[in-house]
């Protein structure tokens, strides 16, 4: 009886709690703080950071795998945290979901009405590969343990789109899956703080006045077709990219297509929600005190703004660069849209427009960009991808 | 200067040069397929996204539905004859 | 830094591609603008056909194995579409739900109104069954390779029901699932071409313009009973299709009963929905160009015709049959709707009925045998299941 | 003639024979069982399948919003006094 | 050819039918009576009772375990409720999702406005415990083959709440798993006519009479950090209920945080509607003769009883004994609701009130201790967890 | 009287002494973080629970609707013009 009752006392979290676990559980509550009341990116950062609190009671056995016996009967079962991390994330089956989801609520008018702009997300992509330098960088000099496939992974914080980021982290650095989801997510949220800045830096007042020609309307013929030639290219120039922009075509395919509403419906509502919560979880149980706190996670931390406002820059100037070849005239604001961080990235370009001409709505132009560095990104995975993997 | 950072540069060059050759490639299908599309299919343009209206009624149900609704129409007409 | 740009070189599909693999892209290509331009089944065709394209993407590795090292841990994790292969179609899993999502769609009223028109949908599985006979035929007389498992698997397309196809082959003939599964839907698309010139072949106008009784007012009471009742027949009679139709006993239970409208609500929506997602996208790995591209897929093709074309004729020509016994007049016409191709069969005899005379309504009449067709291709399915497997 | 040709011969008639036999089963089993439950319990029929109004409101959640329906009113009731 | 005949006639259930899969399918068909006509808990009972129809089936193979040759190669697929119970109820996930579910779905407010009630909410768990008492007893005495594992899944049938009730049997009890959620289910079903005599014995007419003050408002704020206050409690003191009241927490952080709307949507709705299904599919295939035609379930059905009884006199007796120390009175009747049964046992305490005052208005005060049960009896299950498993 | 009954009231007085100790104590936080709250952000109360009005509408979805609107309005006002 005493002997029971010292064993409940040891299964206390008060008798077993480590410190990495209770500064774990802190960051926790601190990403669960920032979802609710600040507003980053609470569909995802609010489940992680539960995910990270869960993960790390000690004892709760969240993570725990499951025990079988020689005849393959079960011992023991697994923590909820591993049954998910291992059957969704670790598959990659959640971030390919999700994409599919994000793909049917995608609408590549804008980028369709003006295919130059597909440019601007190409450039915006340089945060990514500036960031795997300033990686590798770290790395080669002995100050972080990075490899390349860290570094490749850490770049992927600038693509600004979670699905990919967590997808390809899951693939090339599973220990810092963790730091990079929430660098990717808290940047994202960030963009309206991180980007103006060097928008304003980098543009003059006129730049950011200019007035763009307004978009041509869009068949839904044109809609229909873009994402099967966009998987066709996949498919010719960068099979390892085609999970990701697959997937994505996919889910876009069944929005635009007309004929599988109830699909789409599904897709963007209830698939993507589930799937969601799942991911949530999954990527919080990578938030333990031996992943996270470390030297590594503050380069994480660091390099991820970097590549941020690389990549802002990159887009920036690419629009400036475009300008003095094109006739058409490019507000140079809509470049930094090239991030992707859909749609944030794009309505910070039209605020900081609203700044400079309280008459130039730059929304819409925008938005062509804004997706065109969600393409970007995927083809840079699946470049890392194959060059690391190869 | 090692192996790890002649690597990180490689995946730069190759990286960045891939990402722009695709998009490039990507801007000239888009818009080849535009203008093949527009003129094979001259039609009256919308830009409005789909709208979310009905987006709950599938092809299934939209038979289902005419089905039923056919049958209790039937049926109301019968029992007033 | 060259060896890794041949490496990105040899990844790429330009490189890789294989001509069947390119044939295959195409016929997923051409699925998808059957579903989406052509109005082919476009809920499953749609994914089904993306599902060819994205699995025959070289080097994309869709359908890969996830790789594990001794100890259990996962060194490369497997595709998107080998996860959903292997965990909702093998298993029958998927096929199953989806029933269970039909059943919660069916209405029996039609068929309680009218029990006779059983018959109707017994006759139209002779379709099955004959084309069970061809393929044998092929088979024996060494044209095709077909053994008596691949002849039953071919036959069920007859049943014009496409999970019940789709679960039978995945059990007797999983190498031939993809062109069954696109045969099925095809003709199942193809129903309002096949079916109108066999019916109006077999029926004078005289019969054609026979007007039916109204159907008898059906009660709650007896669409609760009547799945409960069908569940303890399977149960006593064939075991073996108590998988099919015990779960779409079910879903019509929730249906009907009234007290769980929130699981039958979801059984028709969010859960069939993303079922039918995956179900497509697993089909379509089936689509490969060994198992595709033969004369053996040829052979399903016409089979698949010639069971539709049968069963038809076998249903107006079980009205006719009935008509001399039976006191109260069938107008043939109904019997073609035996097939099941639910609603779509029962939508063509409304028309070509409406075509005969223009007061005759057909559609609830139709209904009964539909729904008792799919019934029936579900027992022919347990019996295939039994007498193949035992 | 080999015996794959037999086997199919005996499914066709196997399986055609067991089609009948259990429609016919059941044609019989369904008069009956409607017979039976008319006799029983005869009742006002309907034949409009279940509309889908209310589909979402389930039995739990119909509880619940009943429970915090008559807690707000409740509540507004007692502001006012 | 009559050897297949034979086959088939042997396939069938007519041929195969032991008398206890009989009686289990007729115990599954009173389940679905009970859920249709008599509404005992739908939303379980239906599937449950299904379930156990399906699992009876002799020859159906629902619960057939697949069947791998030596390369990992599947020879013979697995049936749908092996696949459920296996990796839904078996791993803890099914209950663990539902029971995010319900936090999805509860309102903390009444229990924050009167802290208090959580006591009454403690007390009822009395239930819990004497009914260990009583299956130890039994167990003890020889009468039945109650281990002390067995008596702590029995006991927490008085918990009156169906994923705990799920999650500890399947952890502690599998083979008394499914009697146990029919008896607890059906209890919960029968609160209307179990809870009011004893009410009724244990209080007077004054004491019924009581008019409790006006609850006073609650902030946004305090349902916000509330779940996760429970949470840091949880990890502190009781690890091994972390599982169930993690994920409880969860659920209602998504619904009052305010950010994640469409999580919490889909929580309350899609994902919890497909889980039961899956749930009670899954309980049902622990219906099978050998498990539940025996004296243990006899015991497991009267000692639910009891421990349904007791739990109820000890909330009143509870609330009588805090209205002898604190200056509020507290109506003896919502001690009863400290059972969860939510919201069915708050409905009763109101009922039994109105009959004795008809403007006496206990509902929103009796959701207080209801929902505080739900804490009591998840706190009891991780005692029971603890020193069991320890 | 053997081991496995003394287990059980082990159980039950360990298992009810911690449902109490546990709930105590939560009362108390709870108390304690209400008064806390309502210290810190003196604000309007509210006791109706989130009406599940406007349920669909999520951050992302909002936005995404708000950049639709905003386009579809644009073209509108370029047509007229
Ligand atoms: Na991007
Ligand atoms: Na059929
Ligand atoms: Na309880």
């Amino acid at each position: 009886m005493e002997n029971k009752l010292l064993n409940l006392y040891h299964d206390t979290g008060i008798y077993q709690l480590e410190l990495g676990q209770f500064v774990m559980i802190c960051v926790g509550l601190l990403l669960v703080f920032l979802a609710i009341k600040k507003g980053f990116e609470p569909l995802l950062l609010l489940p992680i950071g539960i995910g990270a609190v869960l993960v790390n009671i000690p004892g709760a056995g969240f993570m725990a795998a499951p025990v079988y016996d020689a005849t393959g009967h079960m011992v023991s079962p697994g923590g909820l945290q591993y049954y998910i991390y291992h059957g969704g994330i670790e598959t990659g089956l959640f971030p390919l979901l999700i994409f599919m989801g994000v793909g049917a609520m995608t609408d590549f008018g804008p980028m369709l009405a003006n295919p130059k702009t597909l440019l601007l997300g190409a450039a915006a992509q340089f945060g990514i590969f500036a960031t795997v330098i300033g990686a590798v960088f770290l790395g080669a000099s002995g100050i972080m343990d990075f490899s390349l496939a860290d570094a490749a992974a850490i770049g992927i914080i600038g693509g600004a789109d979670g699905p990919t980021a967590i997808f390809v982290a899951s693939r090339l650095a599973p220990d810092l899956l963790g730091a990079i989801a929430v660098a990717a997510y808290s940047y994202m949220a960030l963009v309206p703080l991180i980007q103006p800045p060097i928008m304003r830096a980098l543009t003059t007042k006129e730049e950011r006045s200019i007035k763009m020609e307004q978009l041509r309307p869009v068949t839904k013929k044109e809609k229909i077709v873009f994402p099967i030639v966009v998987t066709i290219l996949v498919a010719m120039f960068l099979p390892s990219a085609a999970p990701l922009l697959g997937m994505f075509c996919f889910g876009n395919l069944m929005r635009e297509c007309g004929v599988v509403n109830r699909l789409s419906d599904t897709a963007q509502n209830a698939l993507i929600n589930i799937v969601t919560i799942f991911l949530g979880l999954g990527v919080g149980s990578k938030l333990s005190s031996e992943a996270f706190l470390n030297l590594e996670t503050l380069g994480i931390l660091g390099l991820g703004l970097v590549a941020f406002s690389i990549g802002t820059a990159a887009g920036v100037l690419m629009a400036k660069t475009m300008n003095r070849f094109s006739k058409e005239a490019i507000n140079p604001l809509i470049g930094a849209a090239g991030v992707s961080a859909v749609p944030m990235a794009a309505r910070v370009a039209n605020k900081v427009g609203l700044e400079a001409n309280k008459q130039n709505f730059l929304l819409m132009h925008a938005m062509g960009p804004n997706v065109a560095g969600v393409i970007g990104s995927a083809v840079a995975a699946g470049v890392m991808l194959s060059y690391v993997g190869g | 200067m090692n192996g790890l950072l002649e690597d990180g540069f490689g995946l730069m060059v190759l990286g960045m040069g891939f990402v722009f050759l695709f998009l490039i490639i990507l801007i000239f299908a888009t818009k080849y397929m535009s203008r093949l599309l527009n003129y094979l299919f001259p039609e009256q343009p919308v830009v409005a996204p789909n709208s979310s209206k009905g987006l709950n009624s599938s092809g299934v149900d939209a038979q289902l539905t005419a089905v039923i609704t056919a049958a209790v129409h039937q049926h109301q007409k019968s029992k007033k004859s």
